[in-house]
């Protein structure tokens, strides 16, 4: 029996399982809050797999980018707005089923089209092996810079461009009134 | 060629443009002098290119080659030869002349009229001496902005309609050509939009027929020719006097040009086949415009039929493959591009007058306004085709190109010399002679020195083209020659 | 020889730009007389021109001279290049002479008009038009002068372009004169329209357009008969009957009146319309070598005759007469070319010229002093008040009606003979009683103008149709006298050559035909020998018919004025056939002008309008509805468009998963 | 033995919990977790196959992801908080202002 396989397929199945679940809980939470711990859940559970899937690095910044800053953005703004506890479904129910339905097709469509795929030969040459001794952060550092070094400077331009946006627009703006009217024109 | 004279010629107009933005906008004074200096110098660079253009070869000349984006064959190729050789030098002309004929109408916004007249320049001169097709279509389409804005803006009351039929009619055209062209490229397996390089290639017999339907549509609605010109009178009408002075003068020409360096040479055979329906529609075009013009109650729509009529003469021209009716349709461009443009200057000027081009509103203005009246007369005269001044070589050589090619057609279209006649006098009957009627008409300001000025070298280049029509039929001979090979090549073996 | 035949058209064309540029700054005088000047110094020029011509021997009498190449273009070329030989010397020496003349008659009949500088620039490049016409050496130069003489009739007939009409002092409507001027240019154009054919199928026939080129080839090419040369001749015909006012398209003179007498004189009678008989002249190679086109010619040419002789019998207005005489003596003209007497023809062009200007003129001193007034049933007795004129006028329509001993007697004369023995009787019948209906309305003008009582009160106020004229005979009494010396000399003149002109075409019974053995190197025509018994018979029927419509004339107008009116009476309708011009003009209009403007209106309005604008409008509207009914798809419904999304995902996914 | 497979087959469930999320609720913050729930997934996705496939790319994209949904994130909670600031309620269904 190998061991070191049955553990990680335990692992897989516990951690899978807790995040449909969360997620499950993030669908129906009546009120913010508990969606938004849910998806914490949702989160963690991912970056253990990630751990599994031999991507240390990327299971700590999940944690803390997602679990961290995202998940407390949220909680904050929630905190901000408490917004009433908002109902499933709201009033138009045709879509609510509408949603249900298509959501269902689409997840098992693309259940089907994993399944059938014939998985691709491992053909890369970052085996875990290797990666392991390398090092992680070694190679996501050089490939990041090397090959993919516009991907990076553009994803910094939009983070740029989200902080100016999203200062811009939650501004609390000192003449209230000055700026209505200039909406409103 | 040490001074990249057509790259210049291009780009000059644009840099000016630029200049133009930079100037205070409150400075009419100093905007008119630099847009007037702008397109001065740029006439002078084009003169300089008329000293040193090599009148007895068919080569393409001033040659500049720049790949632009290599893996598609698209190059900066740009050349003059004998057959865009004259329409460069009219262009700058027409522009020398449309600039300094709307100071005194335009008065809003002047320094984007300039800045967009300037780009308009450029764009046309682009689409002349463009020797790769896609270069040759980025150009005209670009050439479609500046001019629709111009009629949009400055134009009359609607001219908002008029802006955007012309659009719709041109584009429509010319998406075709697109498709043409790129179908040229994959079908003809040269992989390069090198005009030079394309009209090696032997386009396959099935596809031939299509391909110069799309550019012939294109090419057609430009013209304008018969069935697609109702967007002339109305870009006519709505236009402001400069703005239709460029519009008939040069963007027409486009169209023409366009058979003859695209049509022509990529689709020798489709050529041969389509000549006759062209031939018919050019011919239907030069009777139906010059009826139409007849009965027009607005000066301009009858001058906007009457380029109807000799953009038809053009056409016959180019259609009939013979060398007199191919230099006298090349000639005839020139031709109408001065005397119409001096026709749209003169009415612009009555519209400055009087707010108006109906024709019911004038009457007996020959009394009030004689050299005024003088130079409409002569101008009329020149592009009714009198004998002795430009209209009469270019439309007589086309005459007897056709003539050769099919007796009928010369007739035919010799009746448009009858009709033309008909509805410019009896225009100039209604607008200047008989009694002053209009109240308004009677204090009416005669010529000052700067109309006087403009309306002087067109008359004077009317006169000196119509006793020296050589000076401008030579350079072109040899590719006119050249150009007629491609169909003697093709089965007219004449 | 250095170069100078360039010089007789170019005296003109400097004469017409120097009055163009400064005419209106300079005094009346000098700008008239500097007119006058350039136009005698043309006249000196061709007469030493001539005069060299007259040295050179007979069969070479060519004198060509070639400035620089017009166009040229492949095979086609065509030059500037003058050709004077005896036809076209014959040619300058009228329009020179009979021109300058005019030109000083005009300086006294426009003293009281304010544009005189702009009448002097036209009549001056009108002469250099007709110079280039007629000293062309090919056809599309002579072509250039055809269409600019066009010009300037338009221009001059038109010249007072802002009166209404000027039908004085009667209730007779006439055209404006600019609507007249347009009528001409184009009526005149569609002839051109013919030219211009011919001259095309000429060029493609024999490779080139210059005399010395075509006629050898025409010659050598082509035996008598050839189709393409009838058609080209026919052609080249139909360019002549525009311009010569031949049927059917003679329509334009008599309205050409509307313009000032000189210009009537000098183009409308002299010099102008004889451009067509010229032409045909020019190319008698060319029209021996078709003589269905002769006969077409002869034909065209008697029925002119007959037709504007008949009416010319009621016309009321005396220039109105003079014109439709103009119309007919060309028709004579045309008769004699078109029997292949081409030197007849021109015979009776040169003294028509003198005798036709003569009349105009006269008629002009009377219009001059009558404020405008030339209608004759308000005319009479000026015999005494204008001697001079009377006499010049007298001569001139007894040279006109063919009188014995006057010029136009032998011109007409010989015309009838040839036409005899070339041509067929009838047509020489007809004729015959053209000439006899000349001598009646010619004489029936002589008489209501100048004899009888006068039907006129002197102090009488006649508005003269000037309107806003600027000399002071706007509206005011008549006070008739005689004309200036400056006005009554060329008429003096002119009346000398009415009556010895004949003597340079002597039938061969009575003496030698200088005119004839001038122009025999050009024309090679093959003398008829006829009979000296049947060619006395000829001079007298022409004579006694000349005599007897004198009689007529008299008879009807001098001793018993009642006549026609009883004749009206008795034929009416025969009367208003006539007197409405056989209602060609009226004809015209319903056939060509009224459904030509009714289709033009139809292609601007319906096809223009309706189908195209249609069209094009049509699919704007459609699309605009298209896209009202779409935009009610985009209803602000965010999850709305978030569904739609996830719809569009699993469908894409489902078509990508179930493909095979 | 897990493959590939198990791991896309557990994206692919939250990735349509994900979308169902965003169809269903109609407070924006829950919708953004929706949002959230499928980005997660993707990564999920994108980390199993280069685990999987021996290629260290994946990862990278995941890197990327994380910034666009974090500046997705930001974005879009900010417009939350102005658009609550004008209408005092946060209801998907009201907010139609961009109606055609």
């Amino acid at each position: 029996m190998d061991y070191g396989a049955l553990m990680e397929g335990i692992v897989f199945y516990l951690f899978a399982a807790l995040a449909v679940l969360a997620a499950l809980g993030v669908v129906i939470a009546r009120s913010p809050i508990r969606a938004a711990l849910s998806l914490a859940l949702v989160f963690l559970a991912l970056a253990a797999m990630y751990i599994l899937l031999n991507a240390p690095f990327l299971a700590v910044a999940q944690i803390m980018i997602y679990a961290g800053a995202v998940l407390i953005l949220f909680l904050f703004v929630i905190m901000v707005l408490n917004p009433r506890l908002d109902i499933v479904g709201g009033r138009n129910h045709a879509q609510t089923i509408a949603a249900v339905i298509f959501a269902v097709a689409l997840g098992v469509l693309m259940i089907a089209a994993f399944v059938a795929g014939q998985p691709a030969p491992a053909l890369g040459q970052f085996t875990p092996e290797f990666v392991s001794q390398v090092g992680h952060v070694q190679i996501i550092g050089a490939l990041l810079f090397s090959d993919y070094l516009l991907l990076f400077e553009i994803a910094s331009v939009l983070l740029l461009v989200a902080i100016v946006g999203a200062m811009t627009l939650a501004r609390r703006e000192r003449d209230q009134h000055a700026n209505a009217k200039h909406d409103l024109r | 060629m040490s001074v990249p004279i057509l790259t210049l010629l291009i780009l000059f107009p644009l840099l000016a443009a630029l200049i133009t933005a930079l100037l205070p906008r409150d400075n009419m004074r100093l905007i008119k002098g630099w847009a007037f200096v702008a397109v001065a110098i740029e006439f002078g660079l084009s003169l300089y290119m008329l000293a040193n253009f090599v009148p007895n070869t068919s080569q393409m000349q001033f040659v500049e080659f720049y790949p632009w984006v290599p893996q598609f064959g698209i190059s900066y190729h740009v050349g003059v030869d004998g057959l865009s050789f004259w329409l460069v030098i009219l262009t700058t002309f027409l522009m020398l002349i449309a600039i300094p004929a709307s100071f005194s109408e335009i008065n809003v916004r002047v320094k984007e009229y300039f800045i967009f007249f300037l780009i308009l320049e450029s764009a046309l001169l682009g689409v002349f001496v463009a020797l790769d097709l896609f270069l040759f279509y980025v150009f005209w389409e670009f050439s479609l902005i500046p001019m629709a804005l111009i009629i949009g803006i400055w134009g009359h009351e609607q001219r908002i309609y008029a802006a955007v039929k012309f659009i719709l009619f041109t584009m429509a055209g010319s998406l075709l050509m697109l498709v043409a062209i790129l179908v040229l490229y994959f079908a003809t397996g040269a992989r390069s939009f090198d005009l030079l390089e394309l009209q090696k290639t032997i386009v396959p017999a099935n596809l031939q027929p299509w391909l110069f339907a799309a550019f012939a549509l294109a090419f057609a609605i430009k013209v304008p020719m018969f069935p697609v010109h109702t967007w002339l009178p109305d870009a006519h009408v709505q236009a402001p006097a400069a703005g239709s002075i460029i519009l008939a003068g040069v963007l027409l020409k486009l169209g023409a040009y366009g058979f003859m360096r695209y049509n022509l040479t990529l689709f020798p055979d489709a050529s041969q086949q389509f000549a006759p329906i062209l031939v018919v529609l050019a011919i239907i075009g030069i009777i139906y415009g010059a009826m139409t013009a007849a009965v027009q109650k607005d000066l301009k729509a009858l001058i906007a039929y009457s380029s109807v009529t000799h953009m038809g003469f053009i056409i016959l021209g180019i259609f009939v493959f013979s060398q007199q009716a191919l230099s006298g349709a090349i000639l005839q461009m020139v031709n109408h591009g001065i005397s119409t443009g001096a026709l749209f200057l003169m009415v612009g000027l009555l519209y400055e007058r009087r707010h108006t081009h109906l024709i019911t509103e004038f009457g007996g203005l020959q009394k009030v306004i004689p050299v005024f009246g003088f130079f409409f007369l002569f101008v009329m005269f020149s592009s009714m085709g009198l004998p002795g001044l430009n209209g009469f070589v270019g439309e007589f050589l086309v005459l007897l190109g056709s003539w050769e090619t099919n007796p009928a057609y010369a007739a035919v279209a010799a009746v448009g010399v009858i009709l033309a006649a008909i509805y410019l006098l009896w225009a100039y009957q209604r607008v200047m002679q008989g009694p002053v009627t209009n109240e308004k008409n009677k204090t009416l300001p005669d010529l000052n020195r700067r109309e006087l000025a403009l309306l002087v070298v067109m008359a004077a280049l009317i006169v000196l083209i119509g006793i020296f029509p050589d000076y401008l039929l030579n350079p072109m001979q040899a590719s006119v020659t050249q150009l007629l090979h491609f169909d003697a090549v093709a089965g007219l073996v004449k | 020889m250095s170069q100078y035949l360039w010089l007789i058209p170019a005296l003109p064309l400097i004469g017409a730009i120097i009055n163009l540029l400064v005419g209106q700054r300079l005094p009346r005088a000098l700008s008239s007389w500097l007119a006058v000047a350039f136009m005698a110094a043309a006249f000196g020029v061709s007469v030493s021109a001539v005069a060299n011509l007259f040295a050179l021997p007979p069969e070479e009498r060519v004198i060509h001279e070639t400035l620089f190449q017009w166009i040229g273009v492949g095979s086609f070329s065509v030059n500037f290049a003058f050709w004077l030989d005896p036809l076209s010397a014959v040619m300058i020496l009228v329009v020179t002479g009979v021109g300058t003349l005019i030109h000083i008659y005009a300086v006294g009949y426009m003293e009281h008009d304010s544009d005189y500088a702009r009448f002097f620039t036209q009549m001056n490049l009108f002469a250099f038009m007709m110079l280039v016409l007629v000293l062309a050496d090919n056809y599309l130069f002579m072509f250039l002068g055809w269409e600019g003489v066009g010009l300037c009739s338009y221009l001059l007939i038109g010249f007072w372009y802002n009166r209404d009409n000027l039908s004085v002092g009667t209730d007779e409507k006439f055209l404006s004169p600019r609507s007249s001027g347009t009528k001409a240019f184009v009526v005149t154009r569609i002839g051109d329209f013919g030219f211009t054919l011919g001259v095309l199928l000429m060029f493609w026939t024999f490779g080139s357009l210059a005399f010395q080129d075509v006629f050898p080839k025409a010659q050598a090419m082509f035996q008598v008969g050839a189709p393409v040369i009838t058609i080209m001749t026919l052609l080249l015909f139909l360019g002549a009957t525009g311009k010569s006012a031949q049927v059917p398209l003679y329509v334009w003179l008599p309205d050409a009146m509307a313009g000032p007498t000189p210009v009537s004189a000098l183009i409308h009678a002299a010099t102008m319309v004889t451009a067509g008989v010229y032409m045909v002249a020019r190319s008698h190679v060319l029209y021996s070598l078709a003589p269905t086109t002769m006969a077409v010619v002869a034909v065209i040419g008697v029925l002119t005759a007959f037709i504007a002789a008949t009416i010319a019998l009621v016309q009321n207005d005396l220039k109105r007469v003079l014109a439709y005489s103009t119309i007919s003596q060309l028709g004579y003209m045309f008769f004699a070319l078109g029997v292949g007497a081409y030197a007849a023809g021109i015979f009776h062009l040169v003294t028509h010229a003198f005798f036709k200007a003569l009349l105009f003129m006269g008629a002009g001193a009377v219009m001059h002093v009558m404020n405008n007034l030339i209608d004759m049933r308000r005319l009479g007795g000026l015999r005494k008040i204008m001697p001079i004129t009377f006499w010049t006028f007298l001569i001139g329509a007894l040279a006109l009606s063919g009188f014995p001993l006057f010029s136009g007697f032998f011109s007409k004369d010989e015309i009838l003979a040839d036409g005899f023995s070339r041509g067929s009787i009838v047509l020489w019948a007809v004729g015959v009683l053209v000439a006899l209906m000349t001598a009646f309305y010619i004489f029936r003008g002589v008489i209501l103008t100048f004899g009888g009582k006068p039907r006129w009160k002197e102090g009488e106020i006649i508005s003269s149709g000037d309107e806003n004229a600027h000399d002071e005979h706007g509206a005011r009494g008549l006070h008739p006298h005689e004309v200036s010396a400056v006005m009554w000399v060329p008429l003096v003149i002119l009346a000398f050559f009415s009556i010895f002109s004949g003597y340079i075409g002597l039938p061969h019974v009575l003496g030698e035909n200088w005119l004839g053995n001038f122009l025999e190197p050009v024309f090679h025509e093959t003398p008829i020998e006829i009979s000296a018994a049947l060619e006395w018979t000829l001079i007298a029927v022409s004579a006694i018919a000349a005599l007897i419509g004198i009689f007529i004339a008299f008879r009807f107008y001098f001793s018993d004025p009642k006549i026609p009116a009883r004749l009206r009476s008795y034929y009416p309708g025969l009367y208003s056939l006539l007197a409405n011009k056989y209602w060609v003009d009226q004809i015209y209009e319903y056939t060509i002008a009224r459904p030509g403007r009714w289709l033009a209106n139809a292609f601007w309005l319906d096809v223009d309008g309706r189908i195209i604008n249609g069209f094009a409008d049509g699919l704007g509207r459609a699309f605009r509805g298209l896209a009202q009914r779409l935009r009610l798809l985009q209803g602000g419904y965010a999850r709305g468009y978030a569904l739609a999304m996830l719809i569009g995902i699993v469908v894409v996914i489902a078509i990508v998963v179930m493909r095979p | 033995m897990l493959t590939v497979t198990h791991y896309t087959i557990l994206s692919a469930i939250l990735f349509a919990i994900g979308a169902l999320t965003f169809l269903i609720r109609r407070n924006p913050l829950i919708m953004f977790m929706g949002i959230e729930l499928m980005l997660n997934a993707v990564n999920l996705a994108f980390v199993a196959f280069a685990r999987f496939l021996n290629n260290m790319e994946g990862q990278v994209f995941v890197f990327i992801v994380l910034t666009v949904a974090a500046a997705e994130v930001a974005v879009g909670l900010a417009l939350v908080v102005a658009i609550f600031r004008a209408r005092d309620n946060v209801d998907v269904d009201e907010i139609d202002a961009l109606k055609g």
